[in-house]
């Protein structure tokens, strides 16, 4: 029983990759928001003046905000394809079971943003002229990135298919979803910040509302999935 | 007015009074009739009489509606096959989307898959790269590997040719000989077919349609 | 809709052709003689400085691969002759090849000159960054694009991407030379010891004719690509 | 005549203006990228000490990086509207001129991107905790990112129609995109952050980049809209 | 083969030869026939066969075929209509979508709104919410707007009721006989309807598409 929902959960998941693989887009947004990004911003830093020591205090910023915005991208992807031609209706239909939609969706933008997070970390200090590439690379730092993401994801999941009906759903997704975690983000650069000091606490931040988030995806879901309106016809 | 099919078992679908009005516009009210086990219904009414809007309810997909559409029981399965929305993912395959809502490939489904209506080379091709009638009959394999209790086909046999709709109906019959409730949306005539009833949806309210030609 | 097919002989059995490889092959040897047994090592660099006589080589390859392409696109665009597309292809694959050839020597040597393998005040490096960038872009854009339309698509971008050589070239000369690390030692009479000179322009013309030769081969393939699949059809 | 085809541009510009307008996405687009960027760059630009100066000095980058996104966003959401049931054919079976057709789709970007860059000059001082709110609101600051808008949607218009039909989607578009503009942001960048020296050549950039792009785009978009091959069926 | 209409003034476009193949499988081969003003066509052909291809071919929307499509001068107007693709924006409504390509509702294509076949508040309603039938009226109606000399219709007959479809067909025959030529595609016999020539598309090569039922 609960086995045969997990293999539904992975039929999901994997679908999801392969329609963003076969799209291509996935690769494209990581790259782009990473390289359009950090150029742009490390020559604002250049330009600012900033010591080697700033820019390596800046770095996690800029790398969470590339984070942040492929998370949008590709959880508004997910939701087109979802609404294009009904699919989601059709899985519906299907007795698709609703905890395993959310749980797939969840992974999928989760192991997406976290990609696009680990290589933005790559291409991020070599811009910004840091030799320490390893910086973000700590287990400490891939465990902080891996948690911000899988709030994004618990969040955005849940999020998404409130917005993907409603008339003007993007901007209810970012209106909604901004408040929820930016307490993520700031708990995530004072820990890749490096400072050692209260990382116990922020760390706590962090898994604790990585949990409540995820609670609450799996409550509310099928309230949200069930009470969705007509397709165009 | 309450159609009932031949057949004398319970309804695995019973719509009541079911009123439909779409932006403060009404389109049809108070149709009542059930759909019966081994039966196939065909529903006609004009352009914008809100046939689609009917199959979307009774599929569960519209739930703007008053008035009480009621299966015989909650697992009952209720298929909507529609020629103008697939209910599939169209960058993938019809395998591929199958291989989402069935265990494998290599068991169930394989018997809606390996049929005379989709070649192999088809059954592979993303569904946004078919043609129409290809189309429709992918959404129609769809329905069927989900074994439906109720099956409802929105114009599906419209774009296909000759052969192929006679086909479509034909699988249709043997579901339906089975026990499956079916209802056919179409604008043909098809006076050669055998319909266990025909129902006509008429335009209530005010709303101007269509001017009359 | 069909163009007319390109003759059926082997091109590569022309007699010009083997001559031209033989005679770049020997040039290259002569070159690399020159560089590493007859030069001396530079005074303040050491070994590192030998890297120079093929990272400027590699530039102006580039720069003969940009203006191949620039050719191949105008050509294809006004004449809608296969060759022609075939010519763009080849000069925008060679001339990613050599526009990263000069950013690698170039960032290890900057890292062992100036200690900094990269920096965005540099207009030099920035504008070579972009340029590769272009050439990245329409490498991808060959690959992504359908057999039919990637021709004109590619055109328009190469002729885009040409505009950018001369912002490279003349970069650094229309900047104030107060705070640009990277140098123009040429124009400004440096080289002053002949084995210096002689070595620099025999490296570069080996470089240069390597790449004018790789487009040649690639041409030659490409046109091949298209006979084979005109014959599949 | 001219009088004609400037009537119909202004047709088509207003669609685009209202197919964005009723579905809601330009305003979501614009308030995401702000808030969301601002909020996490600023909290990073706290974190790493900043001083009230370096601060001044970054705000341009950041309010450029949230240009880049909302116009690439815009851009992309335009060219999907375009594709979905082959509304641009039926521009072009209607025989509307393709120069309309590019200009209108130029002038629509460029007002979106330029509301959206206004805004977001508005809101980042505030969250960044400078008082001058009015700094980018000079005379040449408004001029500046006009300017830089004008370039992103002139090649972004172009080269919008170029991977509309790729098979990798939208976000392709970045990477052809970004290395023409990445010359235009960095001369915006010096221009905004207010050093005096120099201007002059920036400004130089600016509008000469803005000027070639424009009638490359004006030139070579009948390659592009001709060379598209078959809708979906 | 060549299959030339009864009427004898030069065609307006004329077809010679054409071959398609999509993704390296062959359509059809060595299609020829002319296209001459004041003619109604009809072109049949099973399911798949490529006659949506061809028809986008003609318009110029599909550009990779062998063989040639010679419009009689480059100034004639073709206009393709499609049940499946309506090529207008669909946020929009027909009223707007036609204020896009036409100088002012007031003027020129006032003549094709305001007529029998749709309603006013029809027309002022976005695509995305229209009926299928409504869908398919609507991308017609576009298409005269235009004022075409060529028109084909793919399949927008068969979303339609009774009363729509003869509207339509009437609507087209007055195009006709003012000089236009028509190409209708259609899985329906239309044996009570007069063509001035029947054609039937026929697959070729060896790509197999749907096994006979
Ligand atoms: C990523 C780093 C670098 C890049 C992208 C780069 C790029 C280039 C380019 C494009 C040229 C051709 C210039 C022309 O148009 O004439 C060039 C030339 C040259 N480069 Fe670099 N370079 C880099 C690093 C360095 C370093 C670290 C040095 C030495 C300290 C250096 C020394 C030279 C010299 C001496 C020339 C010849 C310049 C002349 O005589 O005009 N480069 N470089
Ligand atoms: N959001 C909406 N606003 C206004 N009218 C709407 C909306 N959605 C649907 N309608 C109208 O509802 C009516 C019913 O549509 P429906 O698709 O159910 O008709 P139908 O009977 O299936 O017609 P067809 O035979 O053409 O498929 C149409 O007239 C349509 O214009
Ligand atoms: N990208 C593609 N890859 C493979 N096959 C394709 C592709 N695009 C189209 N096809 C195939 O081309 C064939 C012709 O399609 P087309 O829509 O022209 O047929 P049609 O005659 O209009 O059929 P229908 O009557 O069903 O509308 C179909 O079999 C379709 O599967
Ligand atoms: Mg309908
Ligand atoms: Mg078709």
């Amino acid at each position: 029983m609960f086995n045969d929902k997990l293999r539904v959960c992975w039929r999901l998941f994997r679908k999801d990759l392969v329609i963003e693989a076969r799209r291509g887009e996935l690769l494209a947004m990581i790259v782009i928001a990473t390289i359009g990004l950090s150029v742009i911003l490390s020559y604002g830093a250049w330009l600012a003046g900033l010591s080697e020591n700033q820019r390596i205090l800046l770095a996690p910023a800029l790398s969470l905000s590339v984070l942040l915005i492929t998370a949008l991208s590709v959880i508004g992807k997910f939701s087109e394809y979802d609404e294009q031609s009904g699919a989601l209706e059709g899985l519906l239909m299907a007795d698709v079971p609703s905890e395993a939609l959310y749980l797939s969706r969840v992974a999928a933008i989760w192991v997406i943003t976290f990609v696009a997070a680990l290589v933005a970390s790559l291409i991020l200090p070599t811009l910004l002229g840091l030799p320490q590439v390893a910086a973000l690379f700590t287990v400490s730092g891939i465990a902080c990135v891996a948690g911000i993401s899988l709030g994004l994801a618990s969040t955005g999941a849940l999020l998404a298919s409130v917005t993907a009906r409603v008339r003007v759903g993007g901007i209810f997704l970012l209106t909604l979803v901004l408040p929820l975690i930016i307490p993520l983000f700031f708990a995530g650069c004072e820990v890749l910040s490096g400072q050692e000091s209260g990382h116990d606490f922020w760390w706590t931040v962090i898994w604790g509302l990585d949990a409540i988030y995820l609670a609450a995806g799996l409550w509310l879901h099928p309230y949200v999935l069930v009470n969705r309106t007509a397709l165009p016809l | 007015m309450r159609e009932s099919t031949a057949k004398n078992d319970p309804p695995l679908l019973a719509l009541t009074d079911v009123s439909v009005s779409v932006n403060g516009n009404k389109l049809f009210e108070n149709v009542s009739f059930d759909l019966r086990p081994g039966t196939f219904t065909l529903l006609q009414g004009s352009n914008g009489v809100g046939k689609t809007t009917l199959l979307r309810a009774m599929a569960g997909v519209h739930r703007s509606f008053r008035g009480t559409i009621a299966p015989l029981s909650s697992s009952i399965r209720i298929a909507l096959v529609s020629s103008a929305c697939s209910f599939m993912y169209e960058d993938l395959s019809l395998r591929e989307n199958l291989a989402i809502i069935t265990d494998s490939l290599s068991s169930s489904s394989s018997i809606s898959i390996d049929n005379d209506l989709l070649s192999h080379a088809l059954v592979a091709q993303p569904l946004n790269t078919l043609s129409s009638g290809e189309r429709s009959i992918a959404a129609f394999l769809r329905a069927l590997a989900v074994n439906p209790d109720v099956i409802l086909l929105d114009e599906i046999t419209s774009p296909l040719d000759e052969a192929r709709r006679g086909a479509v109906l034909a699988r249709t019959r043997m579901l339906v000989s089975k026990g499956c409730a079916a209802l056919l949306v179409s604008h043909d005539t098809l006076d050669n077919e055998k319909f266990d009833a025909r129902l006509t949806l008429q335009r209530s309210g005010t709303k101007e349609g269509f001017a009359s030609v | 809709m069909s163009q007319p097919s390109i003759p059926n002989t082997n091109p590569f059995k022309s007699e010009l052709f083997t001559v031209a490889t033989v005679l770049v092959a020997a040039w290259i040897t002569y070159a690399m003689h020159l560089v590493f047994t007859v030069v001396p090592n530079e005074v303040t660099m050491g070994a590192v400085q030998r890297i120079f006589y093929f990272h400027v080589g590699s530039a102006f390859a580039t720069y003969a691969a940009a203006f191949c392409m620039l050719i191949g696109s105008l050509g294809f665009l006004a004449l809608k002759q296969n060759h022609l597309d075939s010519l763009q292809l080849a000069a925008a694959e060679v001339g990613l090849l050599f526009c990263s050839l000069v950013l690698i020597t170039g960032m290890i040597w900057g890292q062992f000159a100036w200690n900094l393998a990269f920096s965005f005040r540099e207009p030099r490096l920035v504008s070579t960054l972009v340029l590769w960038l272009l050439f990245v872009a329409l490498v991808a854009l060959r690959k992504f694009a359908d057999r039919e339309q990637a021709p004109a698509f590619c055109a328009v971008l190469g002729i885009l991407g040409a505009i950018m050589v001369p912002v490279v070239v003349f970069s650094v000369k229309l900047l104030s030379p107060i705070a640009q690390l990277h140098p123009v030692v040429v124009e400004h009479g440096g080289l002053r010891e002949a084995t210096f000179r002689t070595t620099f322009w025999v490296a570069n013309g080996a470089v240069v004719s390597m790449g004018l030769l790789f487009i040649w081969i690639r041409h030659r393939i490409a046109l091949l690509e298209i006979r084979s699949n005109e014959q599949n059809i």
